[in-house]
């Protein structure tokens, strides 16, 4: 059963015992409080004798930050041996109003044969790639990998101009052309 | 030159070619030049002139205390009170989970884990940079990240090196006399290093402090500022001679200049006695 | 040191504990204040000046310089005072680059709204020399030579005193043919008089707020751990002059009436010591003058 | 009417360039009209800024100085006509992540002066052999009181002038890409402003041949 | 063939901003719903700020610009001295827009003010602003804040500027024999406004299609942008074309026609917020 | 004179009032017991009008009138820290207050003064101990107000803080609770809620009050008083503030429900 009603920050949804804290909560001296506008839901607990998890969904978009873990997709700007920079645009399905900065480490391009990689094989500036959160980096970037199958170039432009299709896990063909160009390729899903 | 004679810059300390020339001296022709204003020392043929007040040079073994300051690749800087921040390397460090674990690749990425900026550290000073930087370690089991306690700073040249710099007073409080002029004040530890699992070795948790405790630690503090300000060269004698001089006395009333007058002198009075 | 400003999460709790059981890492209790230690008059070249050195390091040097100035239209019949406080390179030195503006800032506007308008307590009439023309601006100029935490509360006791100690030169004012009203200086220190009310001039506690519980003089690790800071001013007939939070942390409204009762009684007694320190200074110079001794020191070390 | 110089209505003063004329910069060029001179340097492509830096393309960046005083606002409009004039005619696809720095200093003002900067960008753009797509020419003109345009007007005709356009037109398709009008003037009095610059761009678009044949020839090229 | 990979639509205009635009254009429609030649609403509120001689707040779709005359008086300038002061400037900060950086104006602003200077010497009376030659001349600051950058900025300000200039009232100023420049209790004085000037932008895509009103996103993606000034007796006061792209005649003409049915709208707002004074 | 602007003269000042030699000009009306100018009971607050969502640019805004102050905020963010400051786990808040230039009575020139500095730093400092920054590593949340018309300054830092608590729902940001924030003026010895106080009634011994809280914890996130005043005449207006901004926090929920509904 959900409940919708529109709840304010630090309104109170109830107390400990009575639910378990979903996303836009928070608890202080064992009372819920909402942490976001938006609606207030309770959604019945998937086995008997849990409780009911309680959350606050915000009607528009959640503008939600880079986190370890999370997919992003972001457009490569600048590359070096070391790592590639690249500026994420999107985290999840939500587009950032404003980019963050990430880089691709080279010992983070692939999963097999770390030491032999040339990055300059994987990606290109322009090109737009998902990658997966590896740490909150420093100050300036957070550290990116696209060591698994589905992450990589996603999107790239052949030096013609004209977007290419992916033909292996690492290489791109231009449609026009017909050229082939190195990436390091994501699985279409 | 048995009797201790003061040099001020530029005075010539010795003609002879046969002494070595130190720390704290240069060579102008054939005399030894004191560049710093201090005390002049000789040891067999070598003359070194130590300065009154300076910041911390620090020697290879010394016992410091020191805070983080930043958390870079693989590394921390450390703020020992010297010219430059020592260095505390992620391969330096006793990882959780015994001696012999491989430094993983996910240590690189978690470094907060270990230590964080602000967190106080005991390590020894293991070597020198070429750029004079210090680099830190905490391998042995005494050493690591310090809780339970507070932070006294004292001029560093006041610091005596002697054999060990874990001391206890009053079988209830710990100081370490970090020879960099940080001194850790805090209740002694209930369990000792080597039972503590791993996690527990790097967490920001406090004891439970009596107190009791609390107001020794206090006291041990207030004497320690009071050698301090009267600049009276700090070991483990003294300090704990000033504790008992000063135990009929409120612990706040060391605050005092008087007080702070009467409990140095009658400790430095009681350390020369013992020292005979 | 490079880490000024860092504090452990350990070091907080251990100093959080101390003040909820009431023993702070030197012993004190939770609104015990050390006594301030001041010196009156000795800035020579300036017309009034004062030294505050406070706990384990803090040292504060204000001078009270006059200068003719013109009357502010708004206010035409009175002089007014123009406060700045400046950190010296030794006490901003440690806080690097930006730190130092954001509390120079701080600190100036701390004093300033303690002395401007009404709560100063002055009579700025007697500062107005031709009004709606002349006047005197009364310059108040602080450095902070050693930051030791508990800086406005030094700040303030160092400028009342100052302002005691300030002598305003006389002035005639005579009528011109022409209308025009001009006026002399007469710069013989003997007769310059003192400012009136100046007893009124508020002084300022600072209550920081640790864990669940407040301290008062706070050394520089308890400021570090303090969550917020609650600047009271008061002046002598026990009117609040001007409060003040500063620092990210919320104050439980229970809470924050007990900082302001602790800080409003611990200024009382900061005045009435104050206030007893002026008297026998002035005593003393009275005697020095009647025996002829010359009545500025030499120098401030001295 | 004829002018007070003895010029007709649609005739242009004598033009002038000086390419090369800057040893640092990697193409300059000193062009005038008449006593108008603007001197323009041309630096790139440079190694841009991190924060200027654009993946796919060039960053165009145009400074203009005045003859007298400081920069000022009217300055940053000047500045902005020269910047449309570089974007106009630049490839800038081709050296992306790059820098190309504009800077145009006004030398002498004898009227139209705007017109002499654009066309000294585009001469300094070519000089600097800077692939451009195409190369703007840029026409001032002048309505006097009595409602003639006046083409290539002098400072006097342009202060007392009802109106003052400025158009730059492109070699290839002899369409407009610049145009700063103002003042007060109609639709009918637009277009015809428009038709007679076009026709002295095409006048100096053909002064750019030769100016160019006549350096080339200096240094022995071309025969 | 488009790429295999599926963008949610929002990702999509992001990583290829051009494409999603061009994907609209290509069926005579733009991402707002807008035909090509049309405005956005526009909604004009005069006098509402009483610190000020005179102020207006004008909303063009979501770009929204606030103005403030403020009315001070000082010595003419040594080659006028019969004339005063009209200071129009345009404050571009970063609460408008995530492009603006704090600091000082930027190129943008430092343009729009520029044009609304020389705009203005075609409409303000400037001798009419002298209360004294030589000695005392009203400077009329007009300071505009945009509180919302949503593209064609400078529609909006000039809007702006017109009916804050309208709703202006200055008192009545005299000099004494001391100099002294005294003003008396009640604002009465108006600032004349010789004509009536508005502007209306146009934005070329790809040299093809003529776009009226292009907002933040558009304005990017437009490789022409063409600035109409008109009057009411349908003269023109300022034609500005500004970034790299191609313009004929033909379709700066058009931009002309639309410019003049634009002023007929504008004006007749701006006379309805004049009257409801 | 500042190069990136359209010049005016050097120096430029407004005109003394005719009053002094001329008729006797209007004498402000005498308070009729009780009452404050404006016929509003002591007690009483100005109507408030508070609405969200008006700038589109920004991630969240929040446009504010109390009877004739109005105070426009934008919430950019949370975005990545351009200066180079350390690496922080927390997120930080940083602020821009800015008085328009025709805000005021007297003109306020284009660059920010001490004052607007100081209200910059009080903006943070009464938001940050509502906010859940650890949330938010590695970023910074940009608060920008503009003052669009200053009916008392006191009302204005209130008003400033309240838009930029409700700026900050609107954007998104993880927050422990709302602030409302409340400004009060002490005349004759009665503290009167929400009075304007202008320049000019600074001289006549009125004193100032302002105190931000969150409304659903009770906590005080700041307070600025300015004035002498009587302890007693104090401790009730810090109550009487306390209450005043639980009704401004009844106006805050109101338009945040009713613009979150609008969005659905």
């Amino acid at each position: 059963m959900s409940s919708s009603a529109i709840v304010t920050p630090g309104q109170r949804l109830g107390r400990e015992h009575q639910y378990r804290t979903g996303p836009g909560t928070y608890v202080r001296n064992s009372v819920i409080h909402a942490s976001i506008v938006g609606t207030r839901e309770i959604h019945s607990a998937a086995e008997e004798g849990e409780l009911p998890t309680i959350s606050v969904t915000r009607g528009r978009e959640q503008t939600t930050l880079p986190q370890v873990d999370s997919i992003v997709t972001g457009k490569v700007l600048r590359v070096n041996p070391r790592f590639a920079t690249v500026a994420i645009m999107a985290v999840g399905p939500t587009a950032c109003r404003d980019e963050f900065q990430g880089i691709i480490r080279v010992q983070d391009v692939r999963a097999t044969e770390k030491d032999k990689v040339k990055i300059y094989h994987c990606f290109r500036p322009g090109d737009v790639v998902r990658a997966q959160v590896i740490s909150l980096g420093d100050a300036r970037s957070y550290y990116l990998s696209t060591a698994q199958n589905e992450l990589g170039v996603i999107f790239a432009r052949s030096v013609a101009g004209v977007p290419m299709i992916p033909i292996s896990w690492q290489e791109m063909q231009c449609t026009k052309t017909k050229t082939v160009e190195l990436r390091k390729c994501a699985k279409p899903m | 030159m048995s009797e201790q004679t003061f040099v001020t810059p530029a005075e010539v300390v010795t003609s002879d070619p046969s002494f070595m020339r130190g720390h704290g001296t240069y060579q102008e022709g054939k005399d030894i030049v004191s560049a710093v204003a201090g005390v002049v020392e000789q040891v067999n043929k070598l003359v070194t002139v130590r300065p009154l007040r300076t910041r911390y040079g620090g020697e290879i073994g010394d016992v410091v205390v020191g805070r983080i300051t930043e958390v870079a690749q693989k590394r921390w800087k450390v703020d020992v009170n010297a010219r430059q921040d020592g260095v505390l390397l992620l391969s330096s460090v006793n990882l959780p989970g015994g001696v012999q674990r491989r430094k993983s690749e996910s240590d690189e990425l978690q470094m907060r884990k270990f230590f964080t900026e602000g967190d106080m550290v005991v390590a020894e000073a293991q070597a020198f940079f070429q750029d004079g930087a210090m680099s830190l370690h905490t391998r042995s089991l005494k050493y690591g990240k310090l809780r339970n306690g507070t932070l006294v700073v004292v001029p560093p040249s006041l610091v005596l090196r002697s054999r060990s710099h874990f001391h206890t007073i009053a079988n209830s409080v710990e100081v370490i006399l970090g020879l960099n002029g940080y001194i850790w004040v805090c209740k002694r530890a209930t369990k000792a290093p080597e039972e503590m699992d791993p996690d527990e070795l790097y967490a920001n948790v406090n004891e439970d402090i009596s107190n009791q405790e609390r107001e020794t630690i206090a006291r041990v503090c207030n004497c320690l500022q009071a050698l301090s300000k009267r600049l009276i060269p700090i070991d483990y004698t003294v300090l704990a001679f000033a504790y008992e001089a000063s135990l009929d006395r409120e612990t706040k009333e060391l605050l005092e200049p008087e007080v702070i007058e009467a409990v140095t002198t009658e400790a430095v009075a009681r350390a020369a006695m013992v020292n005979e | 040191m490079a880490s000024f400003g860092l504090v452990s999460q350990v070091e907080r709790d251990f100093v959080e504990r101390g003040v909820d059981v009431g023993i702070r890492a030197d012993g004190r209790a939770r609104d015990d204040y050390r006594p301030p230690r001041v010196e009156l008059g000795l800035v020579s070249q300036s017309d009034g000046s004062a030294r505050c050195q406070l706990g384990d390091g803090t040292d504060v040097l204000v001078s009270v310089r006059c200068e003719l100035g013109q009357a502010d239209p708004a206010a035409d019949d009175r002089g007014r005072l123009a406060v700045s406080v400046e950190c010296s390179p030794s006490a901003s030195q440690r806080f690097e680059g930006r730190g130092a503006d954001d509390l120079n800032t701080e600190l100036s506007e701390a004093v300033t709204r303690a002395l401007t308008g009404p709560q100063s307590g002055l009579n700025l009439r007697q500062l107005c020399i031709v009004p709606g023309m002349h006047c005197w601006v009364l310059n108040i100029d602080a450095i902070v030579l050693n930051y030791g935490g508990n800086v406005v509360d030094a700040l303030l006791i160092a400028t009342r005193a100052a302002l005691a100690d300030t002598r305003v030169p006389r002035t005639v004012v005579q009528e011109m043919e022409d209308g025009a009203m001009d006026f002399e200086v007469d710069d013989d220190v003997e007769n310059a008089q003192p400012l009136e009310h100046v007893h009124n001039v508020p002084l300022c506690v600072t209550a920081n707020k640790i864990g669940a519980g407040y301290v008062l003089d706070a050394t520089l690790t308890e400021e570090l751990c303090a969550s917020a800071r609650l600047h009271v001013t008061v002046n002598s007939s026990g009117q609040v002059c001007a409060a003040q939070k500063s620092g990210d942390g919320a104050i439980e409204p229970s809470l924050l009436m007990a900082m302001l009762q602790a800080a409003k009684e611990q200024a009382r007694r900061l005045l009435e010591q104050q206030d007893e320190q002026i008297r026998r200074h002035e005593t003393e110079i009275a005697a020095k003058r009647a025996r002829g001794e010359p009545v500025k020191r030499p120098s401030i070390f001295v | 009417m004829p002018r007070k110089d003895g010029r007709t209505t649609t005739q242009m003063r004598a033009m002038s360039a000086t390419q090369g004329a800057l040893e640092r910069a990697d193409g300059s060029v000193r062009f005038g009209f008449g006593d108008t001179q603007t001197m323009c340097a041309v630096n790139g492509p440079v190694e841009a800024r991190l924060r200027e830096e654009q993946l796919d393309r060039a960053t165009v960046e145009a400074v203009y100085r005045p003859i007298i005083g400081l920069p000022g606002v009217r300055a940053k409009e000047i500045e902005a006509a020269v910047q449309t004039v570089a974007e106009a005619s630049l490839l800038a696809g081709l050296h992306p992540r790059t820098l190309v720095q504009v800077t145009a200093q006004c030398m002498s003002d004898a009227g139209s002066s705007v017109a002499a900067t654009l066309n000294a960008t585009a001469m300094a753009l070519m000089d600097a052999g800077l692939p451009l797509r195409a190369v703007p020419a840029a026409v001032a003109c002048a309505i006097s009181p009595e409602g003639e345009v006046l083409v290539d007007p002098t400072a006097e005709e342009e202060q007392c002038a009802r109106s003052q356009h400025v158009f730059a037109f492109d070699n290839t398709s002899q369409e407009m890409v610049f145009c700063a009008s103002t003042g007060k003037f109609t639709a009918e009095e637009l277009a015809a402003c428009h038709d007679l610059c076009r026709a002295g761009a095409a006048k100096v678009h053909a002064f750019y041949r030769v100016a160019l044949e006549r350096k080339l020839a200096e240094e022995g090229i071309v025969a | 063939m488009t790429s295999p990979y599926a963008f949610s639509a929002e990702t999509f205009k992001r990583v290829q901003p051009s494409e999603y635009y061009r994907k609209f254009l290509e069926q005579d429609v733009r991402p707002d719903g807008r035909a090509f030649s049309q405005f956005r609403k526009t909604i004009l509120n005069a006098g509402c700020i009483s610190t000020a001689n005179g102020s207006a707040v004008v909303r063009i779709g979501d770009t929204t610009v606030v103005c403030g005359i403020k009315a001070e008086v000082a010595e003419p300038t040594l080659d006028q001295p019969a004339a005063g002061y009209f200071v129009p400037n345009v404050e571009l900060g970063p609460l408008c827009s995530a492009k603006f950086r704090p600091g000082p104006p930027g190129d943008l602003a430092q343009v729009v003010s520029e044009r609304l200077r020389k705009l203005s010497e075609e409409y303000i009376a400037f001798e009419e602003l002298c209360i004294e030659p030589e000695q005392a001349a009203w400077v009329v600051y007009a300071d505009l804040v945009c509180l919302n950058h949503d593209g064609n900025v400078l529609d909006a300000c000039q809007l702006a500027l017109l009916a804050a200039l309208k709703n202006a009232r200055l008192p009545e100023a005299q000099i004494g024999e001391d100099g002294i420049v005294r003003a008396g209790e009640a604002f009465t004085r108006a600032i004349t406004i010789k004509r009536p000037i508005l502007a209306a932008t146009f934005g070329l895509y790809e040299g093809r299609s003529l776009l009226a009103d292009p907002n933040a996103s558009e304005e990017p993606l437009l490789d022409s942008l063409v600035t109409v000034c008109v009057d009411d007796a349908e003269h023109l006061h300022a034609v500005w074309k500004s970034n790299g792209g191609r313009c004929s005649l033909e379709q700066l003409q058009r931009c002309v026609e639309l410019a003049r049915i634009r002023f007929t709208e504008l004006s007749a707002l701006l006379e309805s917020s004049a009257a409801d004074q | 004179m500042d190069r990136r602007r359209v010049q005016g003269p050097e120096t430029s000042v407004v005109p003394f009032p005719l009053l002094d030699d001329a008729a006797p000009g209007v004498v402000a009306p005498p308070l009729q017991a009780g009452k404050r100018a404006g016929g509003r009971r002591p007690e009483d607050m100005r109507p408030i009008f508070l609405r969200t969502g008006l700038i589109s640019q920004a991630s969240g805004s929040a446009y504010i009138e109390m009877g004739r102050t109005k105070v426009a905020c934008a919430v950019y963010g949370p975005r990545q820290i351009k200066k180079q400051q350390g690496f922080s786990e927390q997120g930080r808040l940083y602020c821009e207050f800015k008085f328009a230039t025709f805000a005021c009575k007297k003109r306020r020139n284009h660059q920010r003064d001490s004052q607007e500095k100081e209200f910059s730093q009080v903006i943070v400092q009464a938001l940050t101990p509502s906010i859940r920054l650890e949330k938010l590593p590695k970023s910074v949340v940009d608060i920008y107000v503009t003052v669009v018309e200053n009916d008392g300054t006191a009302s204005c830092l209130a008003a400033a803080i309240t838009a930029a608590s409700t700026a900050l729902a609107d954007a998104g940001v993880e927050m422990i609770d709302l602030v409302a924030a409340a400004s009060l003026a002490y005349q004759q010895r009665r503290p009167e809620g929400d009075a304007p106080t202008g320049e000019n009634t600074r001289e006549a011994g009125a004193a100032d009050l302002v105190l931000a809280q969150m409304p659903s914890l009770g906590d005080v996130t700041h307070l600025l008083h300015r004035g002498p005043v009587d302890w007693a005449q104090m401790s009730r207006a810090v109550e009487q503030c306390i209450d005043v901004c639980a009704k401004i926090h009844a106006v805050m929920v109101h338009s945040l429900r009713e613009h979150s509904a609008a969005e659905q």
